[in-house]
C-alpha cells in the first residue's frame, strides 16, 4: 500500500500488475468541474477483500480490448470502482529505431504507428520534417496528400464504427459493411502506392510517385458511391433503439475535463469543444475547401458515434471538391536530397488532424543524418487518460463500450 | 412516427435489401474465391525485392554491388559481398546478395535509392513455408529475375526504366566517341549516370511484349 | 500570442523568484523555448494557464530528452584588439555542456486557438539529481506522458499522483531511451548482419572462426 | 404400434435407443483417447484461463446479492416452461376449461415477473 | 495401406474407400478454429481475411474462438514484444492438443522491421514450435489463406500410427513449453534451447 503523501517514495513503488490501492468506501464523487482539473490522489481505506470487491484483469488477450491492452478493473458486482489501464504489451520501441536510423528510414515505420491510417501518419511526419528543414511542397503534392488523408479518415471511421458495434454485440454485421467499403479504398491505395495498409508514399517535400493512369477516375467513382454507403450505414445504425439505449448518456465527458486532459479528435468535438487542426493550423491547402466541423452537445458515446458519421460525410465533401481538378506540375520538391538529408540543428513540432486526434512529431536535429530526438505525440494514448473518470460507477459492459468509442490502436498507444 | 421498434425495423429492411441484392446485384457479390479466382493486382503492387538481369542471370545482372541499398535499408535485411577476381581486384558484381524476407518490410526504399535500377519490387506473395532457415533467406540466384518478367508485372514502370537506360547508354556512347578521338579517358560523370558495365540489352519496344494476359492498363500520360 | 520575451517578463512579475531563461532554436521555424526552474514550474504553469491573454489550457505534448555530456563549439563575435585596431573577430569558443535530462512541454490554447509555447524543465545531472516538478496537477494530459518520460528516461516527476512504469514491465531496471543504454544481446541468428550488427552477431560465432 | 406388446414398450425402446446412441459416441471418443491420442495434462494447461495472465488470488469471493435475485426471477420462466411443454403437446385435444386453467397459470407467473420488475429487482444497483 | 490402383478402380464404379487416418485428418483439416489473437497490424489483415471479400469461412476457419480452450490454431499475427511473450506461451500451453502455430508476418517470424527494438522478441520460434511462417509486412489476406492451405496439406500428411506419427499422438512429445518470466534486463531464459536451434552462421570476411 503506497503512502499517499505528495512525495512518491521510489522504493515502495507498487507493482504494475494488480494495483492493491483500495478505493474510497463510497466511490469518489466525480471531481468538481473547476477551470483546470485538480487531480487529488484517492484516499486509502479498508482493503478490497472483505468488502466483496472483485479484482479482475481484463487482460492483454481479450476480445474487446482492440489489441493487446490490459485493464485492471476492481468491480463492485458489475459496477466499476477502479479501472487502471496497463500499457506496454505492444511497445515496439518506435522512437529508439527512429533515432538509430536516418530521417528517410523512419518514414516506413510511421505506417506501422496507427496501422489504420498510414497515409495521415506519413503526412504528419513529412509535415514535421518540412517544418524542421523549411521545405516547400508543390501544389499537386498537397492535393494528393489531402485526397489520401481524407480517404484514410473515411475508412478509419467506418472500421471504428464497425468495431464499436461489435462491442455492443452486433457481431460482424456492421463490420462487414464497413470493411466492404474499406476494401474499395484499400484498392485505391494499392493502385497508388503499391501496398494496401503500409503505403510509405510521402517524401519530404512531396510524394514518391505520381498518380497512375486512370486512378483519378477510379477515385471519383468510389467517392460518388460513398454517400449511398453513409445513408445505408445510418439507416442500419443511427436510429437503432438498442444502440441508442446502450450509448446515450454513457461515458459523459465534460468539456473542461476534456481540454485539461488533452483529449483531441472526434472525442473532444463530441464534448462540444470546437478544435479541429484542419481549421486551427490551416496546414496543407485545407482553407481552399469549405467543410464544416461537427460538434456534439452531451459528450456521450452516441455523440462520438454521430460525430464520426458526420465527419465521414464532410470528408466525402472535401474529396468531391478536391477531385474536381487536381493541378498538374511536379509532385516533389526537386531540391530535396533523398539520401544523407541533413536538416540544420534545431527542433520543430509538426502536428495534424489524424482520424484519432492530434498526431504530432517532435524532432530535435543536431545536424547529422539521424534525428537526435524523435518523439511521437500519440492521440489515442492521451485520450485514454480519462478512461477511468468516464467509466466511474458504470457497469463493466458500458465501460467496454466507452473504451471502444475512444478508438485506440495499440501500435500508436504503445509506440 | 418513431414507434419504439421502427429503428430496428429500418435496420432490418436495410439488411433485407442487401440480402435480396446479393442475388442479382454484382456490386453486392464481393467475395473472391481465392485459390481458383485470383484478384488482379494493380500495377504498382509490391511484395518483396528482386534483382533484374538483362539476358543472362550471372553476366547480365545489373547489380554492381555498390551497397547503397544495404546501407539505406531501414530494417537492415540485405547483405552484399563484392566479387573479387583472381588478382583480388573488386569486380562490379555481387558474389553474395542475401535478402532475408522474414525481416523485409517491403518498403521499397532500396528501389528508390538504387542508382542502377537493378533492384525492383516483385508481386509474388504466396511464400508461406514451414522451413524457417532455408526458404526465408533468398540468395542472389533466387532473387534474379529477367527484364521480360519485370515488363510483365510492372509494364509502364519497366518501359520508363528501359527508356531511361537506353538514353543514358546513348549519352555515354556519345561522350565516349569524341573521347576516343582524344586520348583523355571519359571520367564517369554523376554517380547517377554510371555507364552500365555489361553490354546494354537490346532495347525491346515496351508494347511488343506486353502479354495479353495482363489487363491492358491504358498507357496514356499520367497527368490528369 | 505575444512574443516570448513579453511572456517571460510578465511571468517573472507574476511568479516572484522564478528563474526563467530563453533557449534559442536553430531550425527554420525558430520557436524559442522558455526554460523554467523546477521549484517554480507549477506556479509558472498555473500562470500560463489562467492568464487571460494566454489561457494555455491545453498541454499537447510532454517529451523527455536525454542530453549527453558534450562540448559545444560556438562562434561568437568579440571585439578584440588586433595589432592595434579594434576589429570584429569571430572565434570559436568551446565549452562543455554538462549532461542533463530535460522535460519539454508544448502548450497551446484551445480557447484562443494560438500557437505553441515550448516550456522546458532541466535536471541537474543525468545520474542522481533527476527530479523535476510534475505539471499533472495543472494539465491532466501530462499524467501518462510524464509516466512515460519517467519509464524511458528516468526523470522523476515530483507531485505526480501515480508515478509508475507505464511501458516496460515493472521488474525492468534500465531506462531504455537514454543514449547510453545497452540493449540485451540476442543476436545469435543474424543471416544478413553487417556493420555494427555484425560485430554484435560475431560474439555468437564458433570460436575458431574469429580472425 | 405393436398390438400385443405392452402399451409403453415403444417408449422404453425409444429411450433405450437414445441412451445407447449417446453412450456409444462418448464411448468411441473415450476409446480413441485411450488407444490413440494420449492425454497430456500439465500445470499451466490446467491453470484457470485469465486473459493469458497467471491468475492471482482465489475465486472464492463473496458475490453480490443482486446475482441471487436474478437467479430467483429466472425460476419464474423455468417453472413456466416445465408445464408449458406437455400443454403444448396435448394442445389440440384439450377442452376449453383446461385451456383457461393454463392461461390463469401463465397469468400468475407473468404477474410475478411484472411485480419483480416494478420493484426494481432487475435494475442493477 | 490401400494400393492406389484398386482405389481408383473402385471409385470408377462409384465405391469410395478411405482409411481411418485420412478420415480423421480430413475432418480436422477442414475445421481449424483459430484463436482470436491479434497483436498488431497483421491482425487487421487477419480480420480483413475473415470479412466478406477474402472470406476465410470457405476454409472452415471463420470461427475465431476468444478462449484458448476451444481453439486449435494460434495465428501469431503481429509483433511479439518481450512483455507479451510470457502471455503468448501461456496461451499456447492452455490450448488443447492437437494445436498448430502460424507465425503471420515478419514480426512474428523474426522480429521483422522492429528487430532492433529492445522490447521486441526476435521471433516467436524462440519459445514455441511454429508450423507455418508467412513472410510479409503485413502479408496480404490471400497470403494468409495460402498459409491455411499449406497447413491443411501438412495436417493431411500427418500419420496416425508408427514412429513419425502426429506429435499430439506421441506420448513423449511435449505439449507445454516453459513460460519465461520477467528479468531485470531481459526475459530469462531469453530463449528455449530445445525449440530454438538456429544454424550456426560464420562470416569469414
Amino acid at each position: 500500500m503506497r503512502p499517499d503523501s505528495a512525495e512518491p517514495d521510489l522504493s515502495a513503488l507498487s507493482t504494475g500488475d494488480l494495483v492493491v490501492e483500495s478505493p474510497a468506501a463510497v466511490p469518489a464523487p466525480p471531481p468538481p468541474a473547476t477551470s483546470g482539473f485538480e487531480l487529488t490522489p484517492k484516499p486509502a481505506t479498508a482493503p478490497d477483500a472483505d468488502r466483496g470487491l472483485l479484482e479482475v484483469a481484463i487482460g492483454p488477450h481479450h476480445p474487446s480490448t482492440h489489441g493487446v491492452f490490459r485493464l485492471n478493473a476492481v468491480l463492485d458486482g458489475e459496477r466499476i470502482v477502479r479501472f487502471k489501464p496497463v500499457f506496454g504489451y505492444l511497445h515496439r520501441n518506435h522512437e529508439k529505431i527512429g533515432e538509430n536510423g536516418t530521417y528517410l528510414s523512419a518514414m516506413p515505420y510511421t505506417d506501422r504507428l496507427d496501422y489504420f491510417c498510414s497515409l495521415s501518419n506519413n503526412w504528419a511526419y513529412a509535415l514535421a520534417v518540412e517544418k524542421l528543414a523549411g521545405l516547400a511542397v508543390p501544389e499537386r503534392a498537397d492535393y494528393i496528400r489531402i485526397i489520401t488523408a481524407e480517404l484514410t479518415r473515411i475508412q478509419n471511421h467506418a472500421a471504428l464504427i464497425g468495431f464499436l458495434l461489435q462491442e455492443l454485440g452486433a457481431m460482424g454485421t456492421p463490420l462487414m459493411y464497413a470493411f466492404r467499403e474499406r476494401e474499395k479504398i484499400l484498392d485505391l491505395f494499392e493502385a497508388l502506392t503499391g501496398a494496401r495498409m503500409m503505403c510509405n508514399y510521402l517524401r519530404f517535400g512531396g510524394c514518391r510517385c505520381d498518380l497512375p493512369a486512370g486512378w483519378l477516375e477510379e477515385c471519383r467513382r468510389v467517392v460518388e458511391g460513398l454517400p449511398r454507403f453513409f445513408d445505408e450505414f445510418e439507416n442500419l445504425l443511427s436510429t437503432n433503439e438498442i444502440l441508442m439505449a446502450r450509448t446515450q448518456g454513457i461515458g459523459v465527458l465534460p468539456p473542461e475535463l476534456a481540454v485539461s486532459a488533452g483529449v483531441t479528435g472526434p472525442m473532444l468535438r463530441a464534448s462540444g469543444v470546437n478544435y479541429d487542426l484542419r481549421k486551427v493550423d490551416r496546414y496543407g491547402l485545407y482553407d481552399r475547401f469549405e467543410f464544416r466541423v461537427p460538434l456534439g452537445e452531451h459528450g456521450d458515446v452516441y455523440d462520438r458515434y454521430m460525430v464520426r458519421i458526420l465527419e465521414m460525410r464532410e470528408s466525402a465533401k472535401i474529396l468531391q471538391q478536391a477531385l474536381r481538378e487536381v493541378p498538374g506540375g511536379p509532385i516533389v520538391d526537386p531540391k530535396v536530397k533523398l539520401r544523407n538529408f541533413r536538416p540544420k540543428a534545431g527542433e520543430a513540432y509538426g502536428r495534424l488532424e489524424s482520424p484519432k486526434g492530434e498526431l504530432g512529431f517532435y524532432l530535435i536535429s543536431d545536424g547529422s543524418t539521424n534525428p537526435y530526438r524523435y518523439r511521437i505525440r500519440p492521440p489515442s494514448f492521451i485520450n485514454l487518460t480519462i478512461l477511468e473518470d468516464m467509466c466511474q460507477g458504470l457497469t463493466l459492459q458500458d465501460a467496454l463500450v466507452i473504451l471502444g468509442a475512444v478508438d485506440i490502436v495499440m501500435g500508436e498507444v504503445d509506440r | 412516427m418513431n414507434l419504439p421498434g421502427t429503428g430496428i425495423i429500418k435496420g432490418m429492411v436495410e439488411t433485407a435489401r442487401n440480402f435480396v441484392g446479393s442475388y442479382h446485384d454484382p456490386e453486392r457479390l464481393t467475395t473472391i474465391e481465392y485459390p481458383e479466382e485470383r484478384l488482379t493486382q494493380p500495377e504498382n503492387a509490391r511484395s518483396f525485392p528482386m534483382l533484374i538481369f538483362d539476358d543472362d542471370p550471372v553476366k547480365g545482372l545489373r547489380c554492381v554491388a555498390c551497397k547503397i541499398c544495404e546501407k539505406e535499408c531501414p530494417p537492415q535485411c540485405i547483405y552484399i559481398v563484392q566479387d573479387r577476381d583472381e588478382r583480388g581486384k573488386p569486380r562490379k558484381f555481387p558474389r553474395i546478395f542475401d535478402l532475408d524476407i522474414s525481416v523485409c518490410m517491403s518498403c521499397q526504399i532500396c528501389v528508390e535509392v538504387c542508382p542502377f535500377d537493378s533492384i525492383k519490387m516483385n508481386t509474388e506473395f504466396e511464400l508461406s513455408t514451414d522451413d524457417r532457415f532455408g526458404r526465408l533467406l533468398l540468395h542472389r540466384d533466387d532473387l534474379a529475375k529477367s527484364n521480360e518478367y519485370y515488363h510483365q508485372i510492372h509494364a509502364t514502370e519497366a518501359a520508363e526504366v528501359d527508356a531511361r537506360l537506353a538514353d543514358e547508354k546513348a549519352k555515354a556512347e556519345a561522350k565516349a566517341k569524341p573521347a576516343a578521338a582524344k586520348p583523355a579517358s571519359p571520367v564517369p560523370t554523376a554517380a547517377k549516370a554510371a555507364a552500365p558495365a555489361q553490354p546494354a540489352a537490346p532495347v525491346k519496344s515496351p508494347a511488343a511484349d506486353k502479354p495479353a494476359a495482363k489487363p491492358a492498363s491504358p498507357a496514356e500520360p499520367a497527368a490528369a | 500570442m505575444e512574443t516570448l520575451d513579453v511572456i517571460k517578463t510578465r511571468a517573472e512579475a507574476a511568479v516572484p523568484g522564478a528563474q526563467l531563461a530563453l533557449a534559442p532554436n536553430g531550425a527554420v521555424p525558430a520557436e524559442a523555448s522558455l526554460v523554467v526552474d523546477s521549484a517554480h514550474a507549477a506556479a509558472v504553469a498555473r500562470f500560463l494557464r489562467d492568464d487571460p491573454q494566454l489561457q494555455l489550457d491545453y498541454c499537447s505534448n510532454v517529451t523527455g530528452v536525454d542530453w549527453l555530456e558534450a562540448s559545444i563549439k560556438e562562434k561568437i563575435k568579440t571585439r578584440k584588439l588586433v595589432d592595434g585596431v579594434e576589429k570584429e573577430v569571430e572565434e570559436t569558443v568551446e565549452h562543455k555542456r554538462p549532461g542533463h535530462l530535460e522535460a519539454v512541454y508544448h502548450l497551446y490554447s484551445m480557447k484562443l486557438k494560438h500557437g505553441p509555447l515550448v516550456l522546458r524543465q532541466r535536471t541537474a545531472n543525468r545520474v542522481d539529481q533527476v527530479r523535476v516538478a510534475s505539471l499533472t496537477p495543472v494539465w491532466r494530459s501530462a499524467e501518462f506522458q510524464e509516466r512515460e518520460a519517467y519509464d524511458l528516461f528516468g526523470i522523476v516527476f515530483d507531485g505526480h499522483p501515480d508515478l509508475r512504469r507505464i511501458l516496460m514491465w515493472d521488474e525492468f531496471q534500465d531506462h531504455p531511451m537514454r543514449k547510453d543504454y545497452v540493449e540485451p544481446d540476442d543476436y545469435e541468428y543474424e543471416p544478413t548482419a553487417h556493420d555494427d550488427v555484425l560485430d554484435k552477431a560475431r560474439r555468437h560465432y564458433p570460436v575458431e572462426e574469429h580472425p | 404400434m405393436p398390438a400385443d406388446g405392452h402399451p409403453y414398450l415403444f417408449l422404453a425402446l425409444f429411450a433405450g435407443a437414445a441412451v445407447v446412441f449417446c453412450l456409444s459416441l462418448l464411448g468411441l471418443a473415450r476409446l480413441w483417447a485411450m488407444l490413440v491420442s494420449p492425454a497430456k495434462p500439465g500445470p499451466t494447461k490446467n491453470a484457470p484461463y485469465e486473459c493469458s495472465l497467471a491468475s492471482q488470488g482465489d475465486a472464492w469471493v463473496q458475490f453480490r446479492s443482486a446475482y441471487y435475485l436474478y437467479a430467483i426471477i429466472f425460476l419464474v420462466f423455468d417453472v413456466e416452461t416445465v408445464f408449458l411443454l406437455p400443454f403444448a403437446v396435448a394442445f389440440t385435444h384439450l377442452s376449453v376449461g383446461a385451456f383457461v386453467a393454463m392461461m390463469v397459470f401463465l397469468l400468475l407467473l407473468v404477474e410475478g415477473l411484472v411485480w419483480a420488475w416494478r420493484k426494481g429487482a432487475l435494475a442493477w444497483h | 495401406m490401400i494400393d492406389e490402383g484398386l482405389r481408383s478402380e473402385l471409385s470408377k464404379q462409384g465405391v469410395f474407400t478411405t482409411t481411418v487416418g485420412e478420415l480423421y485428418n480430413w475432418g480436422r483439416k477442414n475445421s481449424i478454429w483459430p484463436l482470436n489473437f491479434g497483436l498488431a497490424c497483421c491482425a487487421i489483415e487477419m480480420i480483413a481475411a475473415s470479412m466478406a471479400r477474402f472470406d476465410i469461412s470457405r476454409f472452415g476457419s471463420e470461427v475465431f474462438r476468444p478462449s484458448p480452450r476451444q481453439a486449435d490454431l494460434m495465428i501469431v499475427a503481429g509483433t511479439v514484444t518481450k512483455k507479451m511473450a510470457p502471455q503468448v506461451v501461456r496461451l499456447y500451453n492452455q490450448m488443447p492438443e492437437p494445436k498448430y502455430v502460424i507465425a503471420m508476418g515478419a514480426c512474428a517470424i523474426s522480429g521483422g522491421p522492429f528487430k532492433q527494438g529492445y522490447n521486441v522478441l526476435k521471433g516467436i520460434d524462440r519459445y514455441l514450435p511454429v508450423d507455418v511462417h508467412i513472410p510479409g509486412c503485413p502479408p496480404r489476406p490471400e497470403a494468409l489463406l495460402h498459409a491455411l492451405i499449406t497447413l491443411q496439406e501438412k495436417i493431411a500428411g500427418q500419420k496416425l500410427t508408427g514412429p513419425e506419427r502426429a506429435p499430439h499422438l506421441q506420448e513423449e512429445a511435449p505439449s507445454e513449453y516453459p513460460i519465461p518470466d520477467y528479468g531485470a534486463y531481459d526475459l530469462d531464459p531469453p530463449k528455449n534451447p530445445d525449440v530454438w536451434q538456429p544454424p550456426v552462421l560464420a562470416r569469414k570476411d
